[in-house]
């Protein structure tokens, strides 16, 4: 689980800086201004909300059909072809948009398996604890170690080439580190005051978890999944780079397969190269942006520098007093 | 004293276990597959008889369990089994493409460590400006990027501009009439092998210098960075006497866990560069639908993997005299 | 990927290659012919060993043209044979024994003498283990019961049945002569240790032909040089490399910049792009690649029987647009199939009555309206409900069509075609997607697939497919004899009158041959147990300073290497 | 308690700049003296400017910090060009024993050479020397000289202060900084650790400010005792007068408080909460909370009262007891 964060922390950490910061019951609205008052969060959603609009209206909006041949092989940007045509004259801003929808699709339907497995196995392991959470705490460990995209190549090249195979091996593959990060809050909220007390009134396990402990660990399993995203959406162009996508399924990733067996360098063919990559590279900046807002908000484990070339400065007395 | 050799021993456990369930993992992945290695053979020879003559000396006939425990004897023995396509070992398959990847992948590495240590210190010391900000957006853009698409934009926009060339590990005129020097003969492999590491490396460099800049500031702001500068060290002492020998600690942790990544990255970077490298194979094995081989092949790869996370636990047990447990 | 296509099952490799050799009729005059230079080859594909029984990829046959001998090979009209260790050869008149006079004096590069001796040998042993160790090339023998070597000038072939010569020919062509005083001491355990031998490892390796291999390395660069001792014509260039790429960009790449001096085929995708670089001379060739859509033709299919009617699957495919599938996947590189099986290399012996494919999607339509598969609500036709044996409820036509990895074209993009087109006439497909061929073949086969019990066949529907073609139509044939169940057999066709005429071609020679063939040729065709698509052209290009370059040769006859010489 | 000071605080203010353009105005306008071999009490809640004080002393302050006023060691304004007029006095003449020991050691490096690095650094010592020196500071500070080569993680929490006093002692400095030596230590620890402070400052003749939120505690150590509230010295005088005659009512509270009982944080029993300093305040910043509050207090800020001499107060409830300001 090693691109999942920008900011990555080893297993040990993990466990620290979720616990940290939390001391107090978060309010339903904290997620909304943990995003909203950070510049790099807002233009992140922003773009998110764009290729999600794009992934669901796309067909309103391809100009052409992406089955048929509509211009010469690899003809250049033009009015007609906006960013140009394929090695079959397919219109390139039309695969993209197609492969805007099926990329997205992976994206998010792969990090909510991933949620749902990790987020299941976390709480499970923090809030059961005892046997039950060493025996699920090895296991994520172990699966930590095992290099993931081996094992997914493996994987796709045995079950078979569709999507909904390459969503399920995503999620099945990622699950980890949002098991390790979930447990640890799950613990934290665990022992907090009002879970304690809820506990002596007498609420069942049941109610603790879906009504105290699923809320506040909420958030933190939201900016997971954000950052799962852009895993998966990165696991997809990956998986189906080296054939094992979904033969029928336009992703971003087939088209950046596709310029890469269709000879679009030898072509002189960079409308056919470049934007597929863009794409991906945006969304992937994106959900970082989002996600890292989210998790920093939740986890200020950044303290006070207390290196920098700027040391304190002076100050005229004068001045201040004057404004005051 | 006691606690620190108990380490070493859970760390090895825990390695040996981690092994252990890859190999069974790797065993049933390869049993999920519908038939077996026999039914897929076509030959005007393959007869049912033929067939069941073949499962019997391949041991298919046999319990699942029975199987499995006679693969555990096979790969005790370092045999992994004949390639579906070949036939011939695996294991010899693997040697010539695991040099290459090697190779390039130490340079790859190497430079993708050593600039991404270079830039996240600086970036992490001179927190908050341009310094900080550029290398911060440049990582994370090349963190971002698919390590086949970097590839495709370098093979476009570098590899002429620059001469190298656009694949392979050697020119085709190389050595045909006669054994070119020593050195001639490094020279081209270098060539091609550039632009492949340099495409692993970016892609590398980018994470590390994540990964750096965040250890290093969660280091400076310990209390005792702050010990250290009321004692009157230098900012460049600190960052050398306290920051980094402790920020190596999560460093290592997490440059270790990026080995699956590392691996992952130079599969496509092999194929993008049609470098004769492990990951060719695999893509080739892929193709073939060589089962066996892949098998191999992911077992010497997570095998790798979790050598190297056992020896970068060993490191951290080196660097770190607190670890008990 | 890979230009030419990766043949999965070990067995039957040399089956499809039956048909290459040829003759080098001293193409190389006309022109001043400058002797020396080393002449490159750029290529997908890898010589996966010098061992001949054990080879898999197509590329080792190039290989080995030239440093085995062969007795005849393809004449570089890819239609007839020429002679190449043998120099004549003439035939019993019941067709069962076969004389080849040999060339006298031929050595091995190692000084040995290259004699009957070497031939009978091979031969021989091959028809030994042919059901095991030697399996790989037991085609080239079959039929082949003894070869005796009466004079070390003589080979004499005897066959248990009457073959014809153009079979025999195809056969023998695929025929590599082994030196016996090195492979000789290989043959024990059964024939299992010839599979064994590598004879890679001691280079340069001993050989018969035109060259000799001083390097090789198996996804590198593998170096042919004159061999000193060669009785025929004798090469132009100091030494021949065959460069292997997986990847066709890299290679381009190398052509372009003139590291390499020729690529023997373009991916189609790229030819525009040398053509418009100029200075190279970009060329289409002859080529046997044809392909096709397969019909699960298995009579006892359990499910979606309409579509073993030939009226059913004719209407289908006159809505598949092929002119379509050639402008976009081939860039306009492959003209339109006959709609015969036996390919575009065997034309002479397909049938004058054969099928004609037209498109017209609106005739399509009215046929299946006709035949009664009328329209759901949804758009989608209906197969109404049949009684028997086979009875099936009435059900929408939907299909999977499966597409193996590992076809040369964009798979993918010519199903959106198909299944654009199948749209048009109210049948929805969905794309299968089956791994490469021998993956994609045990799909359809089923794993229980069992000719003697007739199971097997059961499950798919319909795949996209292509397959090469030869100039004897002997192996296409047998591919839908009930006897290539589970093997070669794509369609599951299962057809006992189809298959005694079969059997019958193969103790027929001449004209009578010929007009059998044709009648199995059209009832295939009639059947539409397959829809042939389109005829792929290869294309080459080479660097101006080189001539006598001729990639047609490639597998079927020496010259491919031989003549090539620098202007 | 004639002698001239050897440290003077004059109208030390601190701003931090907070995100978003505003300002916090942590201390505002602190002046003290501290006399040779004087220990003094700096006394107040979390957040009332008290560390933030010693740190702007030493000089640490992170760059979003802004500094203004003076303070003179011997006379010499060592706060005169920031960063370049304090670092040579750093550690050599004043140095500290940071708030919680825990973290204050690298945990990566032995004990010993921690404590030898500023040694070497300024010069006091090399080598051999130095690591003599470190092994007497040990035994000086009350631990085994042999466990200089000891990991901060094998020392107990009791011996980790005692090694940063140690480590503090290090440069033989004349003005020794503790921050919260003893929280987070249990009270049998607190009290030998205090004794300890007690007794080095007495044999080696050094100033001692404690910053604490305790003032028992300070009752015990010190001589003199200044209460901090919302970034302001609210009360200072000698540690008797102050505590037979508190003159300011949050002093007062301080001392009827007791600690936090799970004794690990840094809050003190009073009710309600100091005011928020990126704001203006108007009248007496302790009014919300005081039990003695009377009119002028919600408008009127009150004035620096010296009630007796050597003792100060800033409350209006002096306003009638006495007219003399201080000087």
């Amino acid at each position: 689980m090693t691109i999942d964060h920008p900011l990555p922390a080893a297993p040990e950490q993990l466990e620290e800086l979720s616990a940290e910061g939390l001391g107090e019951r978060r309010t339903p609205g904290f997620i909304r201004s943990a995003i909203l008052t950070q510049p790099a969060a807002l233009v992140g959603l922003g773009v998110l909300f764009f290729f999600v609009f794009i992934a669901i209206f796309g067909s309103y909006l391809e100009p052409y059909s992406i089955h048929d041949k509509t211009g010469p092989v690899y003809a250049p940007p033009s009015s007609a072809h906006w960013l140009g045509t394929d090695d079959g004259g397919v219109d390139m801003l039309s695969l993209l948009i197609a492969g805007t929808r099926v990329s997205m699709e992976v994206g998010f339907a792969a990090a909510l398996v991933a949620m749902l497995i990790g987020g299941a196995v976390g709480v499970i392991s923090g809030f059961v604890g005892g046997i039950i959470d060493v025996v699920l705490m090895r296991i994520t460990d172990i699966f930590l170690v095992i290099p993931d995209i081996p094992l997914m190549i493996v994987m796709a090249a045995i079950f078979g080439r569709s999507l909904r195979n390459i969503i399920i091996i995503i999620g099945i593959i990622y699950w980890t580190s949002t098991a390790r990060l979930i447990r640890a809050q799950v613990k934290s909220v665990r022992e907090r005051v009002y879970v304690k007390r809820a506990r002596s009134l007498g609420a069942t396990n049941n109610r603790l978890v879906f009504k105290h402990v699923l809320p506040q660990v909420a958030p933190l399993l939201i900016a997971n999944t954000v950052l799962m995203v852009a895993l998966a959406v990165f696991a997809e162009t990956y998986i189906t780079f080296l054939g094992l996508g979904d033969p029928s399924a336009i992703s971003w990733g087939r088209l950046i397969e596709n310029a890469f067996l269709g000879n679009a360098v030898l072509n002189n063919a960079w409308w056919a190269i470049v934007p597929p990559g863009v794409c991906v590279t945006i969304v992937i900046l994106a959900c970082t942006m989002v996600g890292q807002s989210m998790e920093d908000a939740l986890n200020p484990r950044l303290k006070v520098g207390h290196l920098s070339v700027r040391r304190f400065r002076l100050r005229p007395l004068g001045g201040k007093l004057d404004s005051e | 004293m006691e606690g620190r050799a108990d380490y070493v021993v859970k760390r090895t456990l825990f390695a040996l276990l981690t092994v252990f369930v890859a190999v069974t993992i790797n065993f049933l992945l390869f049993r999920a597959l519908p038939g077996d290695a026999v039914s897929g053979l076509r030959c005007q020879h393959c007869t049912i008889q033929f067939k069941a003559a073949l499962r019997h000396d391949l041991g298919l006939d046999k319990s699942k369990w029975e199987q499995y425990k006679i693969y555990l004897k096979q790969l005790a023995h370092g045999n992994l089994g004949l390639s579906d396509v070949s036939h011939e070992p695996v294991r010899g398959l693997l040697w010539d493409p695991l040099k290459n990847t090697l190779l390039m992948l130490t340079l790859g590495t190497v430079f993708s460590i050593i600039f991404g240590l270079l830039t996240g210190v600086v970036a992490a010391w001179r927190r908050g400006t341009w310094v900080d900000k550029g290398s911060l957006w440049t990582s994370l853009a090349f963190y971002s990027m698919p390590t086949q698409w970097l590839g495709l934009m370098i093979v476009y926009f570098v590899a002429d501009r620059i001469g190298l060339p656009h694949g392979g590990i050697q020119s085709p005129d190389l050595g045909i009439l006669g054994n070119p020097s020593t050195y001639d003969y490094w020279k081209d492999r270098l060539e091609h092998m550039i632009l492949p590491a340099l495409t692993l490396g970016l892609v590398l460099y980018g994470e590390y210098t994540l990964i750096v800049r965040s250890a290093m500031l969660e280091t400076l702001g310990e209390d005792y960075v702050l010990t250290a500068r009321a004692k009157g060290l230098s900012n460049f002492a600190i960052v050398r006497k306290h920051g980094l020998r402790n920020a190596m600690l999560p460093i290592v942790t997490l440059i270790a866990l990026s080995l699956g990544f590392i691996v992952g990255g130079a599969i496509t970077v092999e194929y993008v560069f049609d470098y004769p490298g492990i990951g060719l194979a695999i893509v080739d094995a892929i193709d073939k639908r060589d089962y066996t081989f892949l098998q191999g092949a992911f077992l010497l790869l997570t095998i790798s993997v979790i050598l190297f996370n056992f020896l970068a636990d060993l490191l951290y047990f080196k660097l770190d005299p607190r670890v008990t447990t | 990927m890979s230009a030419r296509r990766m043949l999965a099952a070990a067995a039957l490799a040399a089956v499809l290659l039956a048909a290459g050799c040829g003759g080098s009729s001293g193409s190389s005059g006309g022109g001043s012919v400058k002797q020396g230079g080393v002449f490159t080859i750029g290529t997908t594909n890898y010589i996966d060993t010098l061992n001949p029984f054990n080879y898999i990829e197509a590329e080792a046959v190039t290989a080995y043209l030239e440093v085995y001998p062969e007795l005849v090979q393809l004449a570089p009209n890819l239609t007839s044979y020429e002679g190449s260790y043998a120099t004549k050869w003439t035939h019993s008149a019941d067709f069962k024994t076969y004389t080849y006079t040999l060339h006298s004096g031929a050595k091995w590069s190692d000084g040995k003498p290259l004699t009957s001796a070497d031939v009978a040998w091979t031969a021989n042993t091959i028809v030994k283990y042919q059901n095991d160790a030697t399996a790989v090339l037991a085609s080239s023998v079959a039929h082949v019961t003894t070869v005796d070597a009466p004079n070390p000038t003589t080979v004499v072939f005897h066959y248990d049945a009457p073959v014809d010569p153009n079979l025999v020919l195809s056969n023998i062509s695929s025929l590599y002569i082994l030196p016996e005083h090195i492979w000789g001491s290989h043959a024990g355990n059964q024939g299992k240790d010839l599979k064994a031998f590598r004879p890679e490892n001691s280079l340069p390796l001993v050989s018969g032909g035109p060259f000799q291999i001083t390097k090789y390395e198996k996804k590198g660069t593998t170096v042919f040089k004159p061999n000193p001792g060669w009785w025929g014509p004798k090469p132009h260039v100091e030494a021949v490399g065959l460069v292997y790429y997986t990847n066709s960009d890299s290679m381009i790449a190398d052509l372009k910049s003139g590291q390499i001096s020729a690529v023997d085929q373009v991916p189609y995708t790229a030819v525009n792009a040398l053509k418009q670089s100029g200075g190279l001379a970009v060329t289409p060739y002859k080529y046997g690649e044809f392909t096709n859509i397969t019909w699960n033709s298995n009579p006892r299919k359990p499910q979606n029987r309409e579509l073993l009617d030939p009226r059913v699957k004719k209407a289908m495919s006159m809505c598949v647009d092929r002119q379509q599938i050639i402008s976009v996947i081939y860039d306009g590189q492959a003209t339109l199939a006959n709609q015969s099986v036996i390919g575009p290399f065997g034309i002479n012996w397909q049938s004058p009555d054969d099928q004609k494919l037209q498109f017209n999607c609106d005739q399509a339509n009215a046929m299946l309206d006709q035949l009664g598969y009328k329209k759901g609500a949804n758009g989608i036709r209906v197969a109404p409900a049949t009684t028997g044996k086979y009875a099936q409820p009435a059900h929408p036509m939907q299909y999977q069509i499966m597409v193996p990895n590992s076809l040369d074209f964009n798979g993918s993009r010519e199903f959106s075609i198909v299944a654009d087109g199948w749209s048009k006439l109210g049948i929805k497909v969905t794309q299968q997607a089956g791994g490469d061929s021998a993956q994609a073949y045990a799909i359809e086969t089923d794993d229980n697939c069992d000719a003697a019990k007739s199971t097997g066949y059961a499950k798919f529907d319909i795949a996209l497919w292509d397959w090469f073609s030869y100039t004897d139509p002997d192996f296409q044939l047998s591919v839908a004899t009930k006897g290539q169940w589970c093997s070669w057999s794509d369609t599951g066709y299962d057809n006992p009158s189809y298959d005694q005429m079969y059997k019958q071609s193969g103790t027929l020679a001449g004209a009578q041959r010929l007009t059998l063939v044709q009648k199995m040729d059209k009832l295939l065709s009639d059947q539409w147990i397959y829809t042939f698509l389109v005829n792929e052209k290869a294309i080459s290009a080479a660097q101006p300073n080189w001539a006598g370059y001729h990639p047609e040769l490639n597998g079927y006859n020496y010259g491919y290497m031989t003549e090539p010489y620098q202007k | 308690m004639s002698r001239e000071p050897i440290l003077s605080v004059e109208d030390l203010h601190v701003w931090f700049d907070l995100s978003g353009g505003s300002e916090l105005h942590a201390v505002q306008g602190v002046s003290f003296d501290l006399r040779p071999g004087e220990r003094m009490g700096l006394v107040g809640e979390s957040g009332c400017g008290k560390t933030t004080t010693i740190l702007a002393m030493m000089g640490l302050l992170p760059s979003s910090a802004s500094v203004a006023g003076s303070v003179s060691l011997d006379g010499e304004n060592i706060m005169a060009r920031g960063e370049d007029t304090v670092s040579p006095h750093r550690w050599k003449d004043i140095a500290m024993v940071f708030q919680g020991a825990m973290n204050a050691f690298n945990p990566v490096k032995t004990i010993g050479s921690q404590i030898v690095e500023p040694m070497e650094l300024h010069g006091t010592a090399t080598g051999k020397a130095a690591r003599g020196q470190t092994r007497e500071l040990l035994e000086l500070v009350g631990i085994s000289g042999d466990r200089v080569n000891n990991y901060p993680h094998e020392f107990s929490g009791g011996m980790r202060q005692r090694a940063a006093i140690a480590l503090a002692l290090a440069c033989e400095p004349r003005v020794l900084l503790a921050d919260e030596p003893t929280t987070a230590l249990d009270v049998m620890v607190q009290a030998q650790i205090l004794e300890l402070l007690v007794r080095l400052t007495r044999d080696l003749g050094l100033s001692m400010i404690l910053v604490t939120h305790d003032l028992p505690v300070v009752a015990q150590v010190c001589d003199r005792a200044a209460v901090m509230y919302a970034g302001e010295i609210v009360e200072m005088g000698a540690m008797s007068t102050i505590y037979h005659d508190p003159r300011h009512p949050y002093t007062r509270m301080l001392f009827g408080a007791t600690p936090d009982l799970l004794g690990d944080a840094d809050v003190i029993s009073i009710p309600g909460a100091p005011p928020r300093l990126d704001r203006e305040i108007v009248g007496c910043p302790f009014a919300p909370r005081c039990d003695s509050a009377f009119a002028p207090c919600a408008t009127v800020a009150p004035r620096r009262m010296e009630t007796s001499p050597g003792h100060e107060a800033v409350c209006h409830l002096n306003d009638h007891v006495v007219a003399k300001e201080p000087a």
